[in-house]
């Protein structure tokens, strides 16, 4: 018996059958062709539909970063062919395919040869040349398409409606088919030979990738990047990209769309060019204001409109200086002059005049005090000088001659007072009071005898 | 003078920057006025090119190297 | 002179200074004055480059016709 | 004279200084008298650089024609 | 003389010198006579120096024209 | 003589120093008279410089003219 | 001899003296005459001195002129 252990999960199971699905070497690389069955587009996101045939169907997930990758749009019943791996999903336990790459069943051949020049092209680097500046204002352009359909119709239409003064040239050309591509170069090559041309439109419209090979082809391609004229491709709709449309200078999406590039408004142009003057006047106008502005500010500078106050300071400055230089002056002078004065009457309280008289005065106090002096002087001597004269004429020996004596002297005036005095006959005078008497003695009698 | 030689987008081009030039604010008077000058009479002439310019109908060129008029269908 | 070939700006600068240095005050007086004279002739070339400028102005704006010079002397 | 070179400022210095000196005293009355005669003629010739000024001014505003002299007198 | 060449206050100083010294009473007669006629003639040249200085001063005024000596008197 | 250079008050002096010694009455009448005769010349030697003092304060007046004396007259 | 060099005032004592000697009565007629004889000359000679100074006095004075000798004759 089994034992319930011995059981598998069914998750076991699941592991176990997806392990063998991832092992093998066949199922990991798988190229299947088949039906698109049961498509839905889920916009940007991954995308799960079936691909069957008339017995089997497979699940299919493609996920988006695969799915964005793909160049047309799957569609139901649509043939295709893949490249995938077939794994399992555990949460389901359905097995199915993981596309990587998908592309329409039956034009894989042209598909890989767009891819493989493509390739080519893009490691020549032609797809980096720089692209050709669009002129702005085309006097001729070049259409090369074909005659008939809509697009060189829309090409006109749009191109009178922009620009009409646009010479527009049709380059009739087949767009398909064989002998298209070659047909399409030689007209590239016509319109670079003649040369006077602006610019040139190449495209044709929608249609199958067979339809749209010519612009696929490398001649074609060298020929678009050989054009010394800048080129606009409109080829097939919006999500074709075509060759021509790569190595093109510009691409337009429509026919339209590469007329609207090709030409500017003719109106807009005009109005642009006035707008342009408007600005010219505007800007114009401006920098006149602010150079006027800027020097009406300088002009209005009080040092300009009321020069008078430079110098103001200095008016005030010079008469007060003058009047300071007065003022000091006058004092200046009074003071000397009331020092002179003082000076001066101090000087003539000095005056001599009084000491003069002083002195004067003195003068005649001793003057006078001398004479008196002398005077008294004089006259003490005088007095005494009399008493003693007086004096001595009470005691003269002459007042007794007055009483009729007299007294005798010999020649020599000495007194003969005996008669031994005298000697006979010599010669004697006789004094009395009143004079002298001169005599001889005679006789000489003495008086006892 | 050396203007008449220039193309149209080439006095395009002048005008444009003459403009810029004028816009910034930056240009001295007398080179702002020979700018101004310069620039409205490239204006004037410029918009003379444009609207003397004649309108013109589609042509087809011919196998033999003519240019011919489109058939008035295809220009509807 | 030497003046004439001064530009506008050149000539504005100039009487910038000088109004500058006038307004500081400490110019010397004969200084001043000769500053002064040179600033009110300055500012008279300013205003006959200004005033050509805008004869020049309406001049091509009369030549050129509309309504431009109306609004451009608003603005102005 | 040598005066005649002196600025406006140092003649104005120089009266200052004559002004002070006067103005402490101390100075001999020769001296002053010396001193008191130069500060008069300086203040003359101040009084004649600032009238010079005062004329060439008023020219040139007269010569610079209409409103600025009329503003300016009304001014002053 | 030699008097002419001494200053103003150098002539003051010798005129209170004389005085000081004849205030001082010691003067004998003959030098105080001598000091005296000194100190009158001393006196006799501040004066003159005196009034030449106001009359040099006056002439100024004068000349000078206005009010200001008027002023000065008035302060003085 | 020495006498002509001895000053006013020494003279003076002398001529005191005479009258005193003679007003003692003590001199001798000799030298009393010598020095009566000396002190006389002595007086007149002092009247005459006092004279000479007279006739020049007189002379300085008069040359001092008009304003001085008065003024001084008048304060001292 | 030796009485010329004598004083007015040695003289005078020496008549003073004689003039005693002489009042005592003591003295012989002879020497009194003597005496008296020399009393005689002393008192010439105090004379002749003494008015050889009155003159003096009176010419000094006379000289000198004023009321001083009167008075002084007034009370000789």
């Amino acid at each position: 018996m089994v034992k319930p252990a011995d059981y598998l999960t069914v998750t076991a199971l699941t592991q176990y059958l997806k392990a063998k699905f991832e092992r093998d070497p066949y199922l990991d690389r798988v190229y299947l062709t088949g039906e698109i069955s049961n498509f839905r587009l889920r916009p940007n996101a991954h995308q799960y539909f079936s691909l069957k045939d008339r017995q089997a169907k497979i699940s299919a997930i493609m996920f988006k970063s695969a799915f964005e990758k793909i160049k047309f749009t799957p569609e139901e019943g649509m043939k295709v062919l893949v490249v995938g791996r077939i794994s399992l999903y555990e949460a389901t336990g359905n097995y199915q395919v993981y596309i990587e790459r998908m592309e329409p069943d039956g034009l894989g051949a042209l598909y890989q040869a767009y891819e493989q020049l493509k390739a080519k092209l893009s490691t020549e680097g032609l797809f980096d040349t720089s692209k050709q500046q669009l002129v702005r204002f085309p006097k001729r352009i070049a259409v090369i398409t074909s005659p008939s359909g809509a697009v060189i119709r829309d090409i006109i239409t749009t191109t009178q409606r922009r620009y009409p003064i646009a010479q527009l040239i049709l380059f009739p050309a087949a767009v398909q088919g064989d002998g298209a591509a070659d047909m399409l170069v030689d007209r590239l090559k016509q319109v670079n030979q003649q040369g006077d041309f602006d610019t040139i439109i190449i495209g044709r419209g929608g249609g199958s990738i067979e339809d749209l090979w010519p612009f696929n082809e490398e001649r074609v391609a060298r020929a678009i990047v050989a054009s010394q004229i800048p080129i606009i491709s409109s080829v097939g709709h919006e999500t074709d990209t075509t060759i021509a449309d790569l190595v093109a200078d510009v691409r337009a999406a429509t026919p339209t769309a590469a007329a609207e590039l090709a030409t500017p408004v003719l109106t807009d142009e005009v109005l642009k060019l006035q707008q342009q003057r408007l600005r010219l006047y505007q800007a114009f106008s401006r920098t006149l204001a602010l150079n006027k502005k800027q020097l009406s500010h300088l002009e209005n500078s009080y040092v300009l409109k009321q020069p008078q106050r430079l110098y103001d300071g200095y008016l005030q400055n010079v008469d007060q200086l003058k009047r300071r230089l007065v003022l000091a002056q006058q004092q200046r002078l009074q003071v000397s002059r009331q020092n002179g004065q003082l000076l001066q009457q101090r000087l003539q309280a000095q005056s001599p005049t009084s000491t003069l008289q002083q002195a004067q005065k003195a003068v005649n106090e001793t003057k006078h005090r001398l004479n008196r002096a002398v005077e008294a002087l004089v006259r003490d001597r005088r007095l005494r000088a009399s008493q003693a004269m007086g004096a001595l004429d009470l005691v003269s020996p002459l007042k007794v001659l007055g009483r009729g004596f007299a007294y005798v002297t010999g020649d020599d005036e000495h007194v003969l007072r005996q008669t031994a005095d005298f000697t006979i006959d010599q010669p004697i005078k006789l004094h009395v009071h009143d004079g002298l008497i001169n005599a001889h003695v005679t006789a000489i009698h003495k008086g006892d005898e | 003078m050396a203007e008449k030689k220039l193309t149209f987008e080439e006095n395009l081009t002048q005008l444009e920057a003459i403009v810029n030039e004028l816009e910034t604010g930056d240009v001295p008077l007398e080179k702002a006025m020979t700018a101004f000058q310069k620039g409205v009479k490239l204006s004037q002439t410029l918009e003379e090119t444009l609207s003397k310019a004649e309108k013109t109908m589609a042509k087809v060129m011919a196998d033999n190297g003519e240019e011919v008029p489109l058939d008035a269908e295809t220009q509807a």
